[in-house]
Protein backbone atom coordinates (compact mmCIF):
# COMPACT_ATOMS: atom_id res chain seq x y z
CA UNK A 1 0.00 0.00 0.00
CA UNK A 2 1.33 3.11 -0.65
CA UNK A 3 0.08 7.13 -0.13
CA UNK A 4 1.85 9.92 -1.52
CA UNK A 5 1.03 14.14 -1.99
CA UNK A 6 3.09 16.93 -2.92
CA UNK A 7 1.58 19.68 -0.54
CA UNK A 8 1.50 23.25 0.29
CA UNK A 9 0.91 22.32 3.45
CA UNK A 10 3.60 22.29 6.76
CA UNK A 11 4.38 18.23 6.72
CA UNK A 12 3.73 16.31 9.78
CA UNK A 13 6.05 12.79 9.66
CA UNK A 14 3.41 11.40 12.67
CA UNK A 15 0.86 11.22 9.94
CA UNK A 16 3.05 9.25 7.50
CA UNK A 17 4.37 7.07 10.33
CA UNK A 18 1.01 5.84 11.69
CA UNK A 19 -0.20 5.33 8.19
CA UNK A 20 2.77 2.96 7.49
CA UNK A 21 2.00 1.05 10.35
CA UNK A 22 1.34 -2.45 10.44
CA UNK A 23 0.48 -5.63 13.28
CA UNK A 24 2.94 -7.51 10.67
CA UNK A 25 5.80 -5.29 10.27
CA UNK A 26 8.42 -5.02 12.92
CA UNK A 27 10.46 -2.32 11.22
CA UNK A 28 9.43 1.30 10.41
CA UNK A 29 12.14 3.92 8.62
CA UNK A 30 11.51 6.96 8.22
CA UNK A 31 13.80 10.00 6.45
CA UNK A 32 13.04 13.90 6.13
CA UNK A 33 14.95 16.24 4.30
CA UNK A 34 14.90 19.40 6.09
CA UNK A 35 16.06 22.76 4.81
CA UNK A 36 19.90 23.43 6.01
CA UNK A 37 21.05 26.89 6.58
CA UNK A 38 25.06 26.47 5.77
CA UNK A 39 25.88 24.39 2.82
CA UNK A 40 29.93 24.95 1.89
CA UNK A 41 30.24 27.84 4.29
CA UNK A 42 27.35 29.49 2.36
CA UNK A 43 24.03 30.67 3.98
CA UNK A 44 20.39 30.06 2.94
CA UNK A 45 17.58 32.31 3.97
CA UNK A 46 15.12 30.22 2.58
CA UNK A 47 13.84 28.07 0.18
CA UNK A 48 10.92 27.88 -2.63
CA UNK A 49 9.96 24.54 -3.98
CA UNK A 50 7.88 24.56 -7.50
CA UNK A 51 6.58 21.02 -8.70
CA UNK A 52 4.78 20.25 -11.77
CA UNK A 53 2.13 18.72 -9.26
CA UNK A 54 0.27 16.04 -11.50
CA UNK A 55 3.85 14.34 -12.97
CA UNK A 56 5.33 14.89 -9.10
CA UNK A 57 2.88 12.69 -8.11
CA UNK A 58 2.46 10.09 -10.57
CA UNK A 59 6.19 9.90 -10.36
CA UNK A 60 5.97 9.40 -6.98
CA UNK A 61 3.35 6.70 -6.97
CA UNK A 62 5.57 5.07 -9.35
CA UNK A 63 8.18 5.03 -6.89
CA UNK A 64 6.17 3.70 -4.59
CA UNK A 65 5.35 0.82 -6.58
CA UNK A 66 8.88 0.06 -7.30
CA UNK A 67 9.72 0.33 -3.11
CA UNK A 68 6.98 -2.43 -2.25
CA UNK A 69 8.21 -4.56 -5.41
CA UNK A 70 11.76 -4.69 -5.05
CA UNK A 71 12.05 -4.88 -0.85
CA UNK A 72 10.02 -6.54 1.39
CA UNK A 73 7.67 -3.26 2.33
CA UNK A 74 4.29 -3.90 3.79
CA UNK A 75 3.38 0.46 3.32
CA UNK A 76 5.14 3.41 1.97
CA UNK A 77 4.40 6.86 2.55
CA UNK A 78 5.95 9.77 0.54
CA UNK A 79 5.27 13.74 1.09
CA UNK A 80 6.98 16.34 -0.51
CA UNK A 81 6.42 19.97 0.17
CA UNK A 82 5.71 23.01 -2.02
CA UNK A 83 6.21 26.87 -1.88
CA UNK A 84 8.21 28.55 0.52
CA UNK A 85 10.53 26.99 3.34
CA UNK A 86 12.32 28.36 5.99
CA UNK A 87 15.17 26.73 7.98
CA UNK A 88 14.18 23.59 9.46
CA UNK A 89 11.25 22.99 7.89
CA UNK A 90 10.50 19.60 6.31
CA UNK A 91 10.66 19.48 2.62
CA UNK A 92 9.94 16.20 2.11
CA UNK A 93 9.15 13.23 4.46
CA UNK A 94 9.14 9.26 3.71
CA UNK A 95 8.04 6.63 5.97
CA UNK A 96 8.16 2.37 5.06
CA UNK A 97 7.32 -0.47 6.96
CA UNK A 98 8.53 -3.72 6.96
CA UNK A 99 8.36 -6.80 8.65
CA UNK A 100 12.27 -6.74 9.09
CA UNK A 101 14.68 -3.79 9.70
CA UNK A 102 16.93 -4.07 6.52
CA UNK A 103 13.75 -3.95 3.94
CA UNK A 104 12.49 -0.88 5.58
CA UNK A 105 16.14 0.92 5.43
CA UNK A 106 16.36 0.21 1.96
CA UNK A 107 13.18 0.62 0.86
CA UNK A 108 13.37 4.23 2.39
CA UNK A 109 16.83 5.30 1.15
CA UNK A 110 15.69 3.93 -2.67
CA UNK A 111 12.35 6.05 -2.17
CA UNK A 112 15.06 9.16 -1.26
CA UNK A 113 17.15 8.39 -3.80
CA UNK A 114 14.85 7.69 -6.71
CA UNK A 115 12.80 10.93 -5.55
CA UNK A 116 15.73 13.16 -5.72
CA UNK A 117 16.43 11.80 -9.11
CA UNK A 118 13.23 11.61 -10.96
CA UNK A 119 10.76 13.68 -9.88
CA UNK A 120 10.17 17.39 -11.09
CA UNK A 121 10.21 19.45 -8.27
CA UNK A 122 12.92 22.47 -8.07
CA UNK A 123 13.92 24.27 -5.49
CA UNK A 124 15.33 27.63 -5.55
CA UNK A 125 17.73 28.82 -3.10
CA UNK A 126 17.40 32.56 -1.83
CA UNK A 127 20.90 33.75 -0.30
CA UNK A 128 22.25 36.62 1.05
CA UNK A 129 23.78 37.32 -3.06
CA UNK A 130 19.90 36.84 -4.48
CA UNK A 131 18.13 33.55 -5.63
CA UNK A 132 19.45 30.86 -8.53
CA UNK A 133 17.45 27.61 -9.03
CA UNK A 134 19.60 24.42 -7.53
CA UNK A 135 21.05 22.13 -9.69
CA UNK A 136 19.63 24.33 -13.65
CA UNK A 137 20.97 25.79 -16.44
CA UNK A 138 18.74 28.29 -16.20
CA UNK B 1 1.42 13.93 -47.58
CA UNK B 2 -0.57 17.61 -46.44
CA UNK B 3 0.62 18.44 -43.19
CA UNK B 4 -1.53 20.22 -40.60
CA UNK B 5 -0.12 23.36 -38.89
CA UNK B 6 -1.11 22.97 -35.45
CA UNK B 7 -0.22 24.11 -32.10
CA UNK B 8 1.41 22.44 -29.33
CA UNK B 9 1.41 23.99 -25.70
CA UNK B 10 4.95 23.08 -23.48
CA UNK B 11 4.61 23.79 -19.74
CA UNK B 12 8.02 25.01 -18.58
CA UNK B 13 9.20 24.80 -14.67
CA UNK B 14 11.61 26.32 -12.51
CA UNK B 15 14.46 28.79 -14.18
CA UNK B 16 13.04 28.25 -17.80
CA UNK B 17 9.65 28.91 -16.73
CA UNK B 18 10.82 32.41 -15.53
CA UNK B 19 12.82 32.94 -18.43
CA UNK B 20 10.18 31.82 -21.16
CA UNK B 21 6.72 31.59 -19.22
CA UNK B 22 5.44 28.88 -17.75
CA UNK B 23 3.01 28.19 -20.57
CA UNK B 24 4.69 28.52 -24.33
CA UNK B 25 2.61 27.65 -27.70
CA UNK B 26 4.87 25.97 -30.49
CA UNK B 27 3.25 25.71 -34.09
CA UNK B 28 3.70 22.22 -35.05
CA UNK B 29 3.58 20.02 -37.93
CA UNK B 30 0.53 17.49 -36.91
CA UNK B 31 3.08 14.68 -36.96
CA UNK B 32 6.02 15.85 -34.91
CA UNK B 33 8.88 13.90 -32.72
CA UNK B 34 9.85 15.16 -29.35
CA UNK B 35 13.61 16.01 -30.41
CA UNK B 36 11.86 18.01 -33.40
CA UNK B 37 9.78 19.97 -30.78
CA UNK B 38 13.07 20.38 -29.14
CA UNK B 39 14.23 21.96 -32.11
CA UNK B 40 11.46 23.93 -32.82
CA UNK B 41 11.77 25.10 -29.30
CA UNK B 42 15.62 26.17 -29.28
CA UNK B 43 15.14 27.96 -32.26
CA UNK B 44 12.19 30.26 -31.01
CA UNK B 45 14.12 30.47 -27.84
CA UNK B 46 17.52 30.61 -29.46
CA UNK B 47 19.18 32.35 -26.07
CA UNK B 48 17.81 29.50 -23.75
CA UNK B 49 19.58 27.05 -26.17
CA UNK B 50 22.14 25.42 -23.41
CA UNK B 51 18.81 25.02 -20.88
CA UNK B 52 16.31 23.55 -23.40
CA UNK B 53 18.98 21.02 -24.42
CA UNK B 54 19.57 19.86 -20.42
CA UNK B 55 15.56 19.02 -20.04
CA UNK B 56 14.34 15.85 -20.07
CA UNK B 57 10.11 16.02 -22.24
CA UNK B 58 7.38 14.62 -20.42
CA UNK B 59 4.70 13.41 -22.55
CA UNK B 60 1.42 12.86 -20.64
CA UNK B 61 3.37 12.81 -16.80
CA UNK B 62 5.87 10.65 -18.41
CA UNK B 63 9.50 11.16 -19.74
CA UNK B 64 9.94 9.79 -23.16
CA UNK B 65 13.01 9.35 -25.75
CA UNK B 66 13.63 11.68 -28.57
CA UNK B 67 11.60 9.50 -31.00
CA UNK B 68 8.45 9.15 -29.70
CA UNK B 69 5.59 10.85 -31.51
CA UNK B 70 3.49 14.12 -30.04
CA UNK B 71 0.24 13.39 -31.29
CA UNK B 72 -2.86 16.30 -30.42
CA UNK B 73 -3.48 16.59 -27.00
CA UNK B 74 -0.66 15.71 -25.20
CA UNK B 75 0.09 17.30 -22.61
CA UNK B 76 3.85 18.44 -22.87
CA UNK B 77 6.67 19.63 -20.54
CA UNK B 78 10.27 20.74 -20.61
CA UNK B 79 11.75 19.41 -17.51
CA UNK B 80 14.77 20.79 -16.09
CA UNK B 81 16.98 18.48 -13.75
CA UNK B 82 15.29 18.37 -10.54
CA UNK B 83 16.30 19.46 -7.58
CA UNK B 84 14.09 18.11 -4.91
CA UNK B 85 14.14 16.80 -1.50
CA UNK C 1 25.35 15.25 20.54
CA UNK C 2 23.65 12.21 21.91
CA UNK C 3 20.61 11.60 23.80
CA UNK C 4 20.03 7.87 24.87
CA UNK C 5 17.63 6.16 27.70
CA UNK C 6 15.80 2.92 28.54
CA UNK C 7 12.54 3.31 29.54
CA UNK C 8 8.99 2.16 30.64
CA UNK C 9 7.49 4.69 29.53
CA UNK C 10 5.51 4.94 25.70
CA UNK C 11 8.32 6.00 22.77
CA UNK C 12 7.50 9.17 20.82
CA UNK C 13 9.44 9.45 18.01
CA UNK C 14 8.36 13.32 17.68
CA UNK C 15 10.39 13.85 20.58
CA UNK C 16 13.70 12.29 19.22
CA UNK C 17 13.03 13.83 16.01
CA UNK C 18 12.56 17.22 17.56
CA UNK C 19 15.74 16.53 19.65
CA UNK C 20 17.90 15.61 16.88
CA UNK C 21 16.82 18.24 14.21
CA UNK C 22 19.54 21.29 13.72
CA UNK C 23 19.47 24.30 11.33
CA UNK C 24 22.86 22.73 9.80
CA UNK C 25 21.15 19.28 9.22
CA UNK C 26 19.62 18.43 5.56
CA UNK C 27 18.49 14.57 6.77
CA UNK C 28 16.95 12.96 9.74
CA UNK C 29 16.77 9.57 9.44
CA UNK C 30 14.34 7.21 12.41
CA UNK C 31 13.76 3.75 12.66
CA UNK C 32 11.23 2.19 14.61
CA UNK C 33 11.25 -1.41 16.05
CA UNK C 34 7.43 -2.48 16.16
CA UNK C 35 6.13 -5.27 17.92
CA UNK C 36 4.77 -7.90 15.35
CA UNK C 37 1.94 -9.67 15.32
CA UNK C 38 3.16 -12.68 13.20
CA UNK C 39 6.68 -14.15 12.64
CA UNK C 40 6.99 -17.14 10.54
CA UNK C 41 3.44 -17.87 10.98
CA UNK C 42 3.34 -18.25 14.51
CA UNK C 43 1.09 -15.41 16.62
CA UNK C 44 2.84 -13.53 19.05
CA UNK C 45 0.47 -12.09 21.97
CA UNK C 46 2.71 -9.63 23.47
CA UNK C 47 6.42 -9.28 24.66
CA UNK C 48 8.45 -8.43 27.96
CA UNK C 49 11.29 -6.99 27.72
CA UNK C 50 13.98 -6.76 30.41
CA UNK C 51 17.21 -4.48 30.47
CA UNK C 52 20.16 -4.66 32.95
CA UNK C 53 19.38 -0.81 32.84
CA UNK C 54 22.79 0.99 34.00
CA UNK C 55 24.97 -1.16 31.52
CA UNK C 56 22.34 -0.81 28.46
CA UNK C 57 22.32 3.12 29.05
CA UNK C 58 25.81 2.88 29.33
CA UNK C 59 26.45 0.60 25.52
CA UNK C 60 23.88 2.79 24.18
CA UNK C 61 25.94 6.35 24.91
CA UNK C 62 28.84 4.23 23.33
CA UNK C 63 27.29 3.43 20.08
CA UNK C 64 26.05 7.28 20.22
CA UNK C 65 29.75 8.26 20.10
CA UNK C 66 30.27 5.52 17.42
CA UNK C 67 27.87 6.97 15.24
CA UNK C 68 29.17 10.77 15.69
CA UNK C 69 32.63 9.22 15.04
CA UNK C 70 32.11 6.87 12.32
CA UNK C 71 29.68 9.24 9.94
CA UNK C 72 29.12 12.73 9.37
CA UNK C 73 26.10 12.97 11.69
CA UNK C 74 25.19 15.59 14.04
CA UNK C 75 22.99 14.13 16.87
CA UNK C 76 21.04 11.06 17.63
CA UNK C 77 18.69 10.08 20.21
CA UNK C 78 17.80 6.77 20.76
CA UNK C 79 15.34 5.39 23.10
CA UNK C 80 14.64 1.33 23.80
CA UNK C 81 11.16 0.47 25.85
CA UNK C 82 11.13 -2.50 28.60
CA UNK C 83 8.38 -3.76 30.29
CA UNK C 84 5.00 -5.47 28.51
CA UNK C 85 4.41 -3.86 24.93
CA UNK C 86 1.41 -4.96 23.14
CA UNK C 87 1.05 -5.54 19.37
CA UNK C 88 2.32 -2.78 17.53
CA UNK C 89 3.51 -0.79 20.29
CA UNK C 90 7.11 0.70 19.82
CA UNK C 91 10.27 -0.96 21.51
CA UNK C 92 12.98 1.18 20.00
CA UNK C 93 13.47 4.61 18.02
CA UNK C 94 16.42 5.99 17.26
CA UNK C 95 16.57 9.44 15.43
CA UNK C 96 19.82 10.87 13.59
CA UNK C 97 20.33 13.99 11.73
CA UNK C 98 22.88 14.95 9.52
CA UNK C 99 24.28 17.48 6.85
CA UNK C 100 23.49 14.06 4.29
CA UNK C 101 20.81 11.71 3.83
CA UNK C 102 23.75 9.20 3.44
CA UNK C 103 25.20 9.63 6.75
CA UNK C 104 21.96 9.83 8.51
CA UNK C 105 20.84 6.62 6.79
CA UNK C 106 23.93 4.86 7.63
CA UNK C 107 24.19 6.49 11.21
CA UNK C 108 20.12 5.21 11.99
CA UNK C 109 21.28 1.94 10.40
CA UNK C 110 24.57 1.41 12.16
CA UNK C 111 23.01 1.74 15.32
CA UNK C 112 20.41 -0.40 15.55
CA UNK C 113 22.84 -3.21 14.28
CA UNK C 114 24.90 -2.24 16.92
CA UNK C 115 21.78 -2.21 19.94
CA UNK C 116 20.64 -5.57 18.57
CA UNK C 117 24.15 -6.79 18.89
CA UNK C 118 25.68 -5.62 21.79
CA UNK C 119 22.80 -3.68 24.50
CA UNK C 120 21.98 -6.09 27.09
CA UNK C 121 18.26 -6.44 26.99
CA UNK C 122 15.72 -9.36 26.79
CA UNK C 123 12.42 -9.99 25.52
CA UNK C 124 10.13 -13.06 26.28
CA UNK C 125 7.76 -13.53 23.81
CA UNK C 126 4.35 -14.66 25.11
CA UNK C 127 2.65 -16.69 21.84
CA UNK C 128 -0.31 -19.10 22.20
CA UNK C 129 1.73 -22.02 23.36
CA UNK C 130 3.37 -20.33 26.03
CA UNK C 131 6.26 -17.94 26.64
CA UNK C 132 10.28 -18.20 26.41
CA UNK C 133 13.56 -16.00 26.11
CA UNK C 134 14.19 -15.03 22.51
CA UNK C 135 17.51 -16.45 21.73
CA UNK C 136 18.25 -17.72 24.95
CA UNK C 137 19.67 -21.22 25.81
CA UNK C 138 17.76 -21.02 29.01
CA UNK D 1 50.24 -16.86 49.44
CA UNK D 2 46.98 -16.59 52.15
CA UNK D 3 43.99 -16.30 50.08
CA UNK D 4 41.29 -15.01 50.91
CA UNK D 5 37.23 -15.94 50.92
CA UNK D 6 34.97 -13.50 50.04
CA UNK D 7 32.07 -13.52 48.20
CA UNK D 8 31.13 -11.95 44.55
CA UNK D 9 27.51 -10.77 43.88
CA UNK D 10 26.59 -11.92 40.14
CA UNK D 11 23.85 -9.97 38.41
CA UNK D 12 21.35 -12.51 36.21
CA UNK D 13 19.00 -11.43 33.37
CA UNK D 14 16.32 -13.47 31.19
CA UNK D 15 16.29 -17.13 31.27
CA UNK D 16 18.74 -17.80 33.84
CA UNK D 17 17.59 -14.84 36.17
CA UNK D 18 14.58 -16.51 36.35
CA UNK D 19 16.39 -19.91 36.36
CA UNK D 20 18.56 -19.47 39.20
CA UNK D 21 17.47 -15.73 40.25
CA UNK D 22 18.86 -11.99 39.45
CA UNK D 23 21.50 -12.00 42.42
CA UNK D 24 23.26 -14.85 43.25
CA UNK D 25 26.02 -14.94 45.66
CA UNK D 26 29.49 -16.89 44.66
CA UNK D 27 31.82 -17.80 47.48
CA UNK D 28 35.91 -17.25 45.44
CA UNK D 29 39.10 -16.49 46.87
CA UNK D 30 40.03 -12.65 46.59
CA UNK D 31 41.87 -13.16 43.28
CA UNK D 32 39.79 -14.41 40.54
CA UNK D 33 39.44 -14.33 37.13
CA UNK D 34 36.40 -14.18 35.03
CA UNK D 35 37.23 -17.47 33.52
CA UNK D 36 37.53 -19.11 37.31
CA UNK D 37 33.77 -17.18 38.11
CA UNK D 38 32.50 -18.85 35.13
CA UNK D 39 33.48 -22.44 36.58
CA UNK D 40 32.20 -21.25 39.94
CA UNK D 41 28.97 -20.50 38.52
CA UNK D 42 28.98 -23.50 36.63
CA UNK D 43 29.92 -26.38 39.62
CA UNK D 44 27.27 -24.43 41.76
CA UNK D 45 24.41 -24.48 38.56
CA UNK D 46 25.40 -27.49 36.71
CA UNK D 47 21.95 -27.85 35.41
CA UNK D 48 22.69 -24.55 33.79
CA UNK D 49 26.10 -25.18 32.00
CA UNK D 50 24.92 -24.36 28.43
CA UNK D 51 23.42 -21.34 29.48
CA UNK D 52 26.08 -19.98 31.70
CA UNK D 53 28.44 -20.92 29.02
CA UNK D 54 26.34 -18.78 26.80
CA UNK D 55 26.93 -15.73 28.54
CA UNK D 56 29.04 -12.71 27.98
CA UNK D 57 30.58 -11.58 31.52
CA UNK D 58 30.91 -7.68 32.41
CA UNK D 59 32.31 -6.18 34.29
CA UNK D 60 30.95 -2.56 35.59
CA UNK D 61 29.08 -2.11 32.83
CA UNK D 62 31.48 -3.41 30.30
CA UNK D 63 31.99 -6.57 28.76
CA UNK D 64 35.37 -8.24 29.48
CA UNK D 65 37.44 -11.11 28.41
CA UNK D 66 37.88 -14.53 30.03
CA UNK D 67 41.28 -13.24 31.54
CA UNK D 68 40.08 -10.19 33.61
CA UNK D 69 41.11 -10.01 37.02
CA UNK D 70 37.65 -9.52 39.09
CA UNK D 71 38.26 -7.43 42.08
CA UNK D 72 36.05 -6.37 45.41
CA UNK D 73 33.40 -4.49 44.68
CA UNK D 74 32.81 -5.26 40.78
CA UNK D 75 29.52 -4.76 39.50
CA UNK D 76 29.62 -8.61 37.78
CA UNK D 77 26.43 -9.76 35.47
CA UNK D 78 26.23 -12.64 33.20
CA UNK D 79 24.76 -11.45 29.87
CA UNK D 80 22.83 -14.27 27.71
CA UNK D 81 22.72 -13.62 24.00
CA UNK D 82 21.18 -10.30 24.03
CA UNK D 83 17.59 -9.79 22.32
CA UNK D 84 16.62 -6.35 22.03
CA UNK D 85 15.13 -3.85 19.47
Amino acid sequence: MKHVAVTQEEIDVRHLIEWVQDRNCGAVCTFMGTVREFTHGKRTLYLEYEAYQEMAEKMMEKIGDEVLEKFQCTKIAAVHRVGRLDIGEVAVAIAVSAPHRKDAFQGCRYAIDRIKEFVPIWKKEYGEDGSYWVGCNC
Amino acid sequence: MIKLQTKVKVLCFAGLGEAIGKCVEIPVDSEISVSELRERLISTYPEHERSIRSCMIAVNHEYVTQETAIKTGDQIALIPPVSGG
